[in-house]
């Protein structure tokens, strides 16, 4: 079996070999290779109890989220043949968009489409969980879209404001 | 005592109450709202009643039908938990005037200390130490201007009905006050119905120190000591504990404190369990802020030191029992640490993190105790606060219980949401935490002089491992029994891949 | 201290043991066999080793497998838990031979006390009062007449290394004495690899009470107070609670019976932590019966009510160090209640109930402990003993404690297998359980005068209605969220299917 | 929906309509039915919880088994069109089977085949968990058939021993 794993910036070839639940892989990146071989056992759905010679991890994976040893690491796993596709990124031009941090509610919307704003200026206040959250102009500019109303829920990542 | 008992609030504090209630054999009644039908609480309670649409204004802030519940179920008393009506005293006045016995302190009791305000003119007067600051709410921004000039900046504007962080600014600089002033009066209006605003000088490094009192209707009072509560994030408490490192040094000053702590309540003609928050300096002068007229969020910390049980003292007051405990009755035994589990996300600025609660695994074992209001595959609401769950551990010492604290937070596991478990995981293995130097900026400081965990390679080889394991799962399927020869068969591939 | 442990152990204690080597920051190293490759120790420990094939002759039983294990981690001690190595002389004496601490007493106490009939010798001699038999070991069925005639029947078959009711047969009438015999030293043959068997005379209606004892390696030896253990079944414990009923009415007993225990512990020159065994009768005598020179797997109870750290204690003693608790720093606070769950169908005579646990939810909140060595999917296996859990309550007082224990069993849900979690719920809720008349006979009387619970058919048909859901479940899907009006939508249908 | 449910001796009919998660149901008993109204919540796999007016009950289905309250019903859930098929019995001939009351290790077997036993007599010693049980011959009788073999691992239910 083979994988691309990529996280943070790092990107990681993987390859291995199961025998019952012994997994041999083998993990390179840029080039160097590092082998090992680990006993992987599913205790529970999405959750794994690894074993490195000795050391015993618990690994829980839930999509790109991979918790162990308290740390969470997000990692992509890439089918090599359609790796090419998960490339893409955002295009930096002049653009800003400012986007709701969270699930929650708009309860107020501090400036109009048209307005020029200041590095730092409040735009819109976002409540969830009743916390209210200001969210700041980035950079000075003109507001050139603004998706949000007042008293409107919204979803995590949501465009609320476009600055140019 | 009540034969049943309708508990006005929802999540972890709910669950509490219930079990308190089942342990006095004492009937319980859920209230809930569309968000919660399948809340723990309601899983949990003998009956369950219907008060409304998600957002609490809709709902568990709906007087006339948490009162219409009890009246249909026949509860004869209501417990109201923390936040919500609890510190509602036309509530608790609606409740008397139903025949309904609430479960707290007299209606007139929480007008005395509900208002910030108030209280400190109050506690004045009884004569305990209070902030220097200004006891008239602010409106125009003029006027709060002069007042921050004649008290000097940094000052702290705080809602006068206010309670856990809300509608409460730091303000450093005079050009911010106006904006401050106008969200947090819009935040507690919100919050409390009641967008009153005072000002309030800002002791330096302060340790919030709070004081747990008790008293029955018949004019019984004492108190159950300390907890301290100075590691907040956005004047939201994060982590208590009891003892305060700080008694463990100065063991006078729990005396001390509890001496003002019972002026105030004594004053208030104050019955039920209730809480007098503090600041204390470096110097350990402390000064009174206000009173929590509830259980407080953190009674767990001194249920495990003091042994006591302060839901059942809460119902056993209220039905006009008479407090067979003395003051000198109260004795501490060993520390308690709680953390306060969030679903936020520490790396997005600890961001709110609602949504399906996806694997859940929860500590247990010698000296641990969660009190949590989830289960795995509950949805956390939006609509409500993001407290998931209360972990209190107790040891012999204070290096104990935050070893033990360590161990259950290193067994907890929430898997869908954000939490700040890991956070927890960082603050307690903090040097500065473990001497015992804490105060109310402690976090804002921790988070500026340390850097998130880092890892090794060979962690991130076994994290990836495992993430492209379940990936093809489907394809390379795990045996669900042990093989066992398996173990030894796949030494040979090593070769061959190397 | 140590920097790194081995727990020769598997199940509930090794997970207790793991936990505590990490409050303590003392790496860990779990042994598992082919059965044990998913368990929960396995899971939590820093290491794990595969020591051998499910029976525990081929694994856990295997003293080289366990020291190589050890050596190949580099562990500097192991800690035996209970039952398996723990009260074997031969491997604590192999662990000191191969330079790793052995936690536990010597080899030679052990020696001292792992035979019955020596460790009655030895207290009698220490002058410790014994139950009335014979100490020499009986082999052949002529001489267990002649002996049985002599104390007269009722008599109780002992194995003599053995512990846990294993190769112990009550033995009524001669006639069935022979294959009794024949049954009991086979089983201890198979248990303990030693065959030895005793007689002693049965004392009628006796109280099993123990005495908890703690030594370090500077002869000073100090005790914890008790724990009664009347509730037995196949001699098997299933509840044990501490303070004692009886101990709670004549105090003064707890000093009588911890003197005793101290001449015993002290005669052996015994170390660590360690239990001694005594039945009491219902004039209050008492009579020594063995001790147990490990850790007893009801200590928790020990710890709620005391506030120690028995698993602690017994690392640091291992280590060396000297007991900084005297005799008179020991204090009992409140009352504390074990139920030991076990994987068995108390409707089919409590038969094993080996397999798969498809659901768990375990109890948790205030004065609730549980050790537990299991979790959602883990597959019980039939090779060892059938202990999944210890649910352990601790409250001010031991009316509080039942029902706190009661609250907690009601929300404990183990599903998939059978197990005795409802049994405790109607042996808790048991008037002459909660008036304190126990005795070894207490749940043969109890099966014998109660009948399981009833139901209304009205829970039959909420129970009728979940189950033909659940079976019907893909087609009649329920909405994973509430909709808000359709509570009251159906009213209408109710008319028409009348 | 229609379902026949049985438990222990009794048959229930069982007619119900939803409407969200309202469930309005009629059980029939004996001609005799009684209405209900109920609000069922799937909360976790198997897990229902489930409202009748204002009384909570939480309830876990797993296979035959329901537990609520405390209390475990083994009821049998059956589609009316296939119930015929379910009401298979054993016919009771003179024939008594002795059956391994549940998973283990058969330590020892104290017959032989064609043997005569008394009523009471011990005939296989069954092992698990560490805990012995001896198989006794409920009445007297001949062994006609011996499936037990000291050492074999034997299912919960399997025959070890029939007697005549």
């Amino acid at each position: 079996m083979k994988r691309i794993v990529r996280y943070g910036g790092r990107e990681l070839t993987l390859e291995w070999a199961v025998a019952g639940e012994q997994v041999v892989a083998v993990v390179s990146e840029e080039g160097a290779g590092r082998a090992t071989e680990v006993s992987v056992r599913q205790v529970e759905p999405g959750v794994y109890s690894i074993l490195r010679g000795a050391r015993s991890y618990e690994v829980r994976v839930i999509e790109r989220v991979v918790q162990t040893a308290g740390r969470a690491f997000e990692i992509d796993v890439i089918d090599p043949r359609a790796a090419s596709a998960r490339r893409a990124g955002f295009g930096k031009d002049g653009r800003q968009e400012i986007t709701a941090p969270m699930p929650g509610k708009i309860v107020r919307v501090l400036v109009e489409e048209g307005a020029t704003v200041e590095e730092g200026q409040g735009l819109v206040v976002v409540e969830a969980m009743k916390m209210q959250n200001e969210m700041k102009a980035p950079k000075a500019g003109r507001v050139i879209a603004l998706a949000a109303r007042a008293g409107a829920s919204c979803t995590a990542g949501q465009v609320l404001v476009t600055l140019e | 005592m009540f034969r049943k008992v309708l508990v006005a609030n929802r999540g972890e504090i709910a669950v509490r109450v219930i079990r308190g209630l089942r342990e006095m054999e004492i009937a319980s009644v859920a209230v809930y709202s569309d968000a919660d039908r399948g809340s723990l609480a309601v899983r949990m309670a003998d009956e369950a009643v219907y008060v409304g649409p998600a957002p609490s204004t809709e709902s568990y802030l709906r007087v006339d039908r948490i009162l219409d519940a009890a009246r249909a179920t026949n509860a004869e008393a209501i417990h109201p938990g923390y936040g919500f009506l609890s510190e509602n005293a036309d509530f608790a006045q609606a409740c008397e005037d139903s025949g309904i016995t609430f479960i707290g302190p007299s209606a007139d009791s929480i007008r005395r200390l509900g208002s910030k305000t108030a209280a400190r003119q109050l506690a004045r007067a009884a004569g305990a130490p209070i902030v220097p600051g200004v006891e008239e709410a602010v409106s125009d921004g003029a006027e709060a201007r002069r007042i921050a000039r004649e008290i000097g900046f940094p000052v702290l504007l705080k809602a006068a009905a206010g309670g856990g962080g809300k509608g409460m600014r730091r303000v450093d600089r005079e050009e911010d006050l106006e904006g401050a002033l106008r969200d947090a009066s819009s935040e507690a209006e919100r919050s409390f119905k009641n967008g009153e605003v005072y000002i309030e000088k800002l002791v330096v490094r302060p340790r919030h120190i709070e004081i747990q009192v008790l008293g029955d209707r018949h004019g019984n009072l004492i108190h159950l000591g300390e907890r301290e509560c100075s590691l907040q994030r956005r004047h939201q408490k994060v982590v208590e504990e009891c003892p305060s490192p700080v008694m463990l040094a100065y063991p006078e000053l729990r005396h001390a404190m509890g001496a003002a702590a019972l002026k105030v309540a004594g004053a208030a003609g104050y019955y039920n369990a209730g809480t007098c928050e503090f600041l204390v300096d470096e110097d350990r002068n402390f000064y009174f802020l206000e009173m929590n007229t509830r259980l407080q969020v953190e009674h767990p910390v001194t249920e495990l030191v003091t042994g006591l049980d302060l839901v059942r003292l809460q119902l056993e007051i209220a039905a006009g029992q008479r407090l067979a405990l003395r003051q000198e009755d109260v004795t501490w035994r060993g520390s308690a640490i709680e953390c306060r589990i969030y679903a936020e996300d520490p790396d997005r600025n600890f961001m709110p993190s609602p949504g399906k609660l996806v694997q859940l695994r929860e500590p247990s074992g010698p000296g641990v105790r969660l009190d949590s209001g989830v289960y795995p595959g509950w949805v956390v609401p939006m609509d409500y606060d993001p407290l998931l769950a209360k972990l209190a551990c107790w040891a012999e010492s204070r290096p104990a219980a935050i070893r033990r604290s360590l161990r259950a937070i290193g067994e907890y596991a929430i898997g869908g949401i954000h939490t700040n478990l890991e956070f927890f995981g960082r603050i307690l293995a903090d040097s500065e935490f473990e001497a015992g130097r804490l105060h109310t900026g402690f976090i804002d400081d921790f988070l500026s002089r340390t850097a998130p965990l880092g890892h090794s390679d060979d962690l991130l080889d076994v994290a990836a491992i495992a993430a492209a394991f379940h990936a093809t799962q489907e394809r390379a399927a795990v045996p669900a029994v042990a093989s066992t020869d398996s173990r030894w068969r796949a030494a040979g591939m090593l070769e061959l891949l190397r």
